[in-house]
């Protein structure tokens, strides 16, 4: 396909694509099911005040369950595409070099940075907050730390392995405790739901943040001898 | 002064809301960022604008439900399921391109070369 | 045991043992695969057999009422389909373990990704919740590109870039239709939403565009570029699964969104684009496979051209009379599995031709019936059933389809079908003619017996569908065909 | 819909524009990042805070950083290429040809 067909065709398909959509928003009718008002009425037995949280991981813990299987399915990936040639990956690691500027840096920015993510968990259980962004925030202090040429790549040990699927083992594991009572799957025993929750919501933090991080770190080097510049442009 | 530059309704009516006039915005984005990933051949570009695309759809989702509605928590979960995936399939094509550049390919998929 | 532990039984085994598979070392690796897949089929026959007894079921997970929850349906449809994906893991996995022993550093991963893929399958054809039925699309796609990037060559890599970004323009274009129903109806679940839904201007669009995505996701005609390479260079276990079981679930989802959800919606001439799409995908999959010079490229242009029977469903059953909307939903239902067993098959014989040859040309297969009559003679079986020659299942669906289209006077789609099976008569033989003439002959590698077996024992099942095809058949029927009821039912349907 | 609503609007549509019709991947990706903060504001407009942190630390903030790695890959090989090139200036040009 030539590339002036191909940009036609792009944009023919860009402007039907806003047309419908706007008719389609503009349009839209009004609904007789009022969920927003169904998620406040049963708030009160979920286990957390926030709505947000109990929506995605009470009442609709099934969708949160198969997500944290999407992201041990991307990490996986990323283990069997760095592992084959780790060792030249590994060998091209060489570190840029450290200043005491960066390391002092990130020395105080890093704690600070996993403290905000233990905070954004722990405040989720009745503000904006939860697993997933202190996941986020705590990958993001190791995402600092490597770029500022800490030696904090390691292979896919035992220990990796069982840190980053640990998050859905141990959901895995609460979910099926009604099973066993002969409740629905992923149903929360009666009073603990709460303290469950934030257990899930614990060690999903830690999961989310390992696979976060090795989605970086293992990615594909640019392997063969050649000049390794300190990647200066990608630290601001 | 300044503030209530910026806070005052623009529009008499209640109908045009911020959550509409997002859903609406967020369809324009999908719009431009189509022509991007259909019209794109260097594969980054074609990656962000999949992102672009993304960040459109989840617009629409939380604007128009709350549109009638007011404050929705549960499209705001659905679209924080929706971020996480997102970058998961980032992540993944990112990956999956940097190794197809390390065995010999270029930063396009052969039938875009021309 | 009660469907409260076996439908999610069918989520958690394969989910656990993804995990074990990971943790674990080599020997236990095979050891906890094989136990997993018994498990994995003795839950789906046992929950089969549930249904089959006591009628659908669902469960509420987290017990909570459906616009809150989400909940999983096990009517007759579901199992079937579940058994399906069942059987073909079972014997995709025994060949793997086998095969793969060619490939030790690709095995590796293939355990875990297999495993993500089955709990996916398995979460689809359960799900009733339409963001539910996006994460599974999700959690398969991207399991899918990854085995198909796993052998890492830079063909293999290109595919799996080429399917990872079609694939996710499709499910951005289904969340889309998701985004838009859920701002009309405020409801997610499908059984809820087939009440509710009416035929405006936005329900219409939220579909088209949901149709595009999923369209995009099954590979059907004029989407289907990214098939061929992916599925045509992906070790041979993993064609298999992909090409029997992945391209289905989309279609799967399209079926239900009009059957199911918005019958009142169909846009005047949609069913006849959508036939049109299909009958477009069946001339031009078969084109490319005969002129195809790599065997495997062969067959999954064959697939291209089979998916193109699952649309004709659209104009066979939407706005027709009831008794051609039933059969051609059986037909249908029949050619998905008959085409999942013989494709599954056909991939796992080819892949043992290609192993045992070192070569992909089609070529090099010179002489080949001599060494591997049990291989080509699964791959014959296999093209008995995708042909449509009686007794086997792919003739079965083609009689269904046919006959549906005689109940509502859809006379083209008679024609479209027979020119259909005389093309891929004509592309399947090809292989034929070049196995059976004396050539010089190639050095060939041995290969496993139980390579053979199990390639063969798919291409069995698929022509024993022409005998008991009435078993999935009458299955399906249980429960209403789709799940109309949102509400959790446990007894007689 | 306020003046600010209409600002935050315009501009996640004005860096859409500019991510696309850039030449220079790094200047994209800039921006790209930029979209994400703005896309953050608009997340707090629309009363989802929640989202408003998860588009700051992942969508903005992790997808930034993974674009920008690739990037830093991109030059890196691109080095390495035109080093190795220059060290063999006779040999025949090897471009890795992707045979499809």
């Amino acid at each position: 396909m030539n590339t002036q067909l191909r940009l036609t065709l792009a944009s023919v398909a860009g402007v039907a694509l806003f047309a419908l959509l706007t008719l389609a928003i503009w349009y839209h009718p009004t609904s007789t099911v009022d969920l927003p008002q169904l998620v406040a009425n049963s708030l009160a037995e979920t286990g957390t005040e926030h709505p947000i949280t109990a929506v995605l991981l009470n009442f609709r813990s099934y969708d949160t369950l198969l997500e944290v299987a999407v992201l041990l399915v991307a990490v996986v990936i990323t283990l069997a595409l760095a592992q084959q040639d780790s060792n030249e990956a590994l060998s091209s690691l060489e570190q840029p070099a450290r200043d005491s500027l960066v390391i002092a840096l990130t020395r105080r920015l890093v704690p600070l940075v996993v403290l905000v993510g233990v905070y954004v968990l722990w405040a989720g259980s009745y503000q904006p907050g939860g697993a997933f962004q202190a996941g986020a925030l705590i990958a993001a202090a190791g995402v600092l730390l490597r770029l500022a040429g800490w030696p904090i790549h390691q292979r896919a040990n035992l220990l990796l392995r069982v840190g980053l699927t640990l998050g859905l083992v141990v959901f895995i594991m609460i979910a099926s405790i009604a099973l066993v009572s002969g409740q629905p799957f992923l149903t929360y025993p009666e009073r603990w739901a709460g303290e469950l929750i934030f257990a899930i919501e614990t060690v999903l933090t830690l999961s989310i943040a390992l696979t976060l991080l090795s989605l970086f770190l293992f990615s594909p080097e640019a392997l063969s001898s050649q000049s390794r510049k300190p990647s200066k442009e990608k630290a601001q | 002064m300044t503030t209530e530059l910026f806070t005052t309704e623009l529009f008499a009516t209640e109908l045009f809301t911020t959550e509409l006039w997002f859903a609406l915005i967020g369809a324009l984005i999908i719009g431009i960022s189509t022509i991007g990933f259909f019209g794109a051949t260097h594969i980054l570009k074609r990656i962000m604008a999949f992102n672009l695309m993304g960040s459109g759809v989840f617009l629409i989702m939380v604007g128009l439900a709350q549109h009638d509605r007011g404050v929705d928590p549960v499209p705001q979960a659905l679209v924080l399921t929706g971020i996480v995936v997102a970058v998961s399939a980032t992540a993944l094509a990112l990956i999956i391109f940097r190794r197809y550049i390390a065995s010999g390919g270029q930063s396009k998929l052969p039938e875009h070369r021309s | 045991m009660t469907t409260l532990t076996l439908i999610p039984a069918l989520l958690l085994i394969p989910l656990v043992f993804a995990i074990l598979s990971l943790l674990v070392t080599r020997p236990w690796r095979n050891a906890f695969a094989l136990l997993g897949i018994a498990l994995q089929a003795v839950a789906a026959l046992s929950l089969s057999w549930v249904i089959f007894t006591e009628g659908a079921s669902s469960t509420a997970l987290g017990n909570w009422a459906v616009p809150l929850g989400i909940l999983l349906v096990a009517d007759g449809l579901t199992v079937t389909l579940l058994t399906l994906t069942a059987f073909i893991a079972v014997i995709c996995a025994l060949y793997a373990f086998f095969y793969l022993r060619a490939y030790p550093r690709e095995e590796r991963y293939f355990w875990p990704l297999f495993w993500f893929l089955l709990a996916a399958l398995n979460g689809i054809w359960l799900a009733d919740d339409l963001f539910n039925l996006y994460v599974g699309l999700e959690l398969l796609g991207l399991a899918a590109v990854g085995m198909v990037a796993l052998q890492a060559t830079q063909q293999s890599l290109a595919a799996a870039l080429r399917y990872l970004l079609a694939a996710l323009f499709g499910s951005l274009m289904y969340l889309l239709g998701v985004a838009l129903l859920y701002g009309s109806y405020g409801t997610l679940a499908m059984g809820q939403l087939s009440d509710l839904m009416v035929g405006d201007l936005t329900t219409q669009i939220a579909l088209l565009l949901m149709t595009l995505g999923l369209l995009i996701k099954t590979a059907c005609f004029p989407f289907h570029y990214w098939l061929p390479p992916a599925h045509g260079g992906a070790l041979a276990p993993v064609s298999a699964l992909l090409s029997a079981l992945v391209v289905k679930s989309s279609f799967y989802i399209l079926a239900r969104i009009w059957l199911d959800l918005g019958t009142l919606a169909v846009p005047i001439g949609l069913p006849e684009v959508l036939g049109l799409l299909g009958t477009c995908a069946i001339l031009y999959g078969a084109w490319r496979a005969y002129t195809a010079s790599e065997i495997k490229m062969l067959v999954a242009w064959s697939t291209v051209a089979q998916l193109g029977y699952l649309l004709l469903l659209f104009p066979l059953a939407l706005n027709t009379t009831e008794a051609a909307a039933h059969l051609a939903w059986q037909g249908t239902l029949m050619h998905l599995l008959a085409h999942g067993f013989a494709k599954g098959a056909m991939f796992l014989a080819v892949g043992t031709l290609v192993l045992a040859a070192r070569s992909t040309q089609l070529s090099d297969l010179a002489g080949i019936s001599r060494k591997l009559p049990m291989a080509l003679f699964a791959y014959g079986l296999a093209a008995v059933s995708l042909m449509g020659l009686p007794p086997s299942g792919g003739f079965s669906a083609k009689w269904l389809l046919i006959q549906s289209a005689l109940h509502s006077g859809q006379w083209v789609w008679i024609i479209v079908i027979s020119v259909g099976s005389l093309l891929s008569a004509a592309y399947l033989f090809r292989v034929f003619s070049v196995s059976f003439v004396e050539g010089k002959q190639r050095e060939l590698q041995p290969t496993h017996p139980m390579l053979d077996v199990t390639a063969l024992t798919l291409a069995l099942i698929a022509i024993a569908l022409g005998f008991f095809g009435m078993i999935p058949l009458s299955l399906m029927e249980l429960g209403t065909p789709l799940p109309e009821s949102p509400l959790p039912t446990g007894g007689q349907p | 819909m306020t003046f600010i609503d209409l600002l935050i609007g315009v501009g996640l549509v004005f860096i859409v524009v500019a991510i696309l019709v850039s030449q220079d991947l790094f200047r994209a990706v800039v921006l790209f990042v930029t979209f994400g903060v703005l896309l953050t504001l608009a997340w707090v407009r629309l009363q989802a805070p929640d989202l408003a942190l998860a588009e700051a630390a992942i969508g903005a903030g992790l997808t930034g950083v993974l674009l920008l790695d690739a990037i830093g890959f991109l030059r890196k090989r691109k080095a390495a290429r035109k080093d190795r090139d220059n060290k063999a200036i006779r040999a025949k040009p090897e471009q890795g040809a992707a045979n499809e």
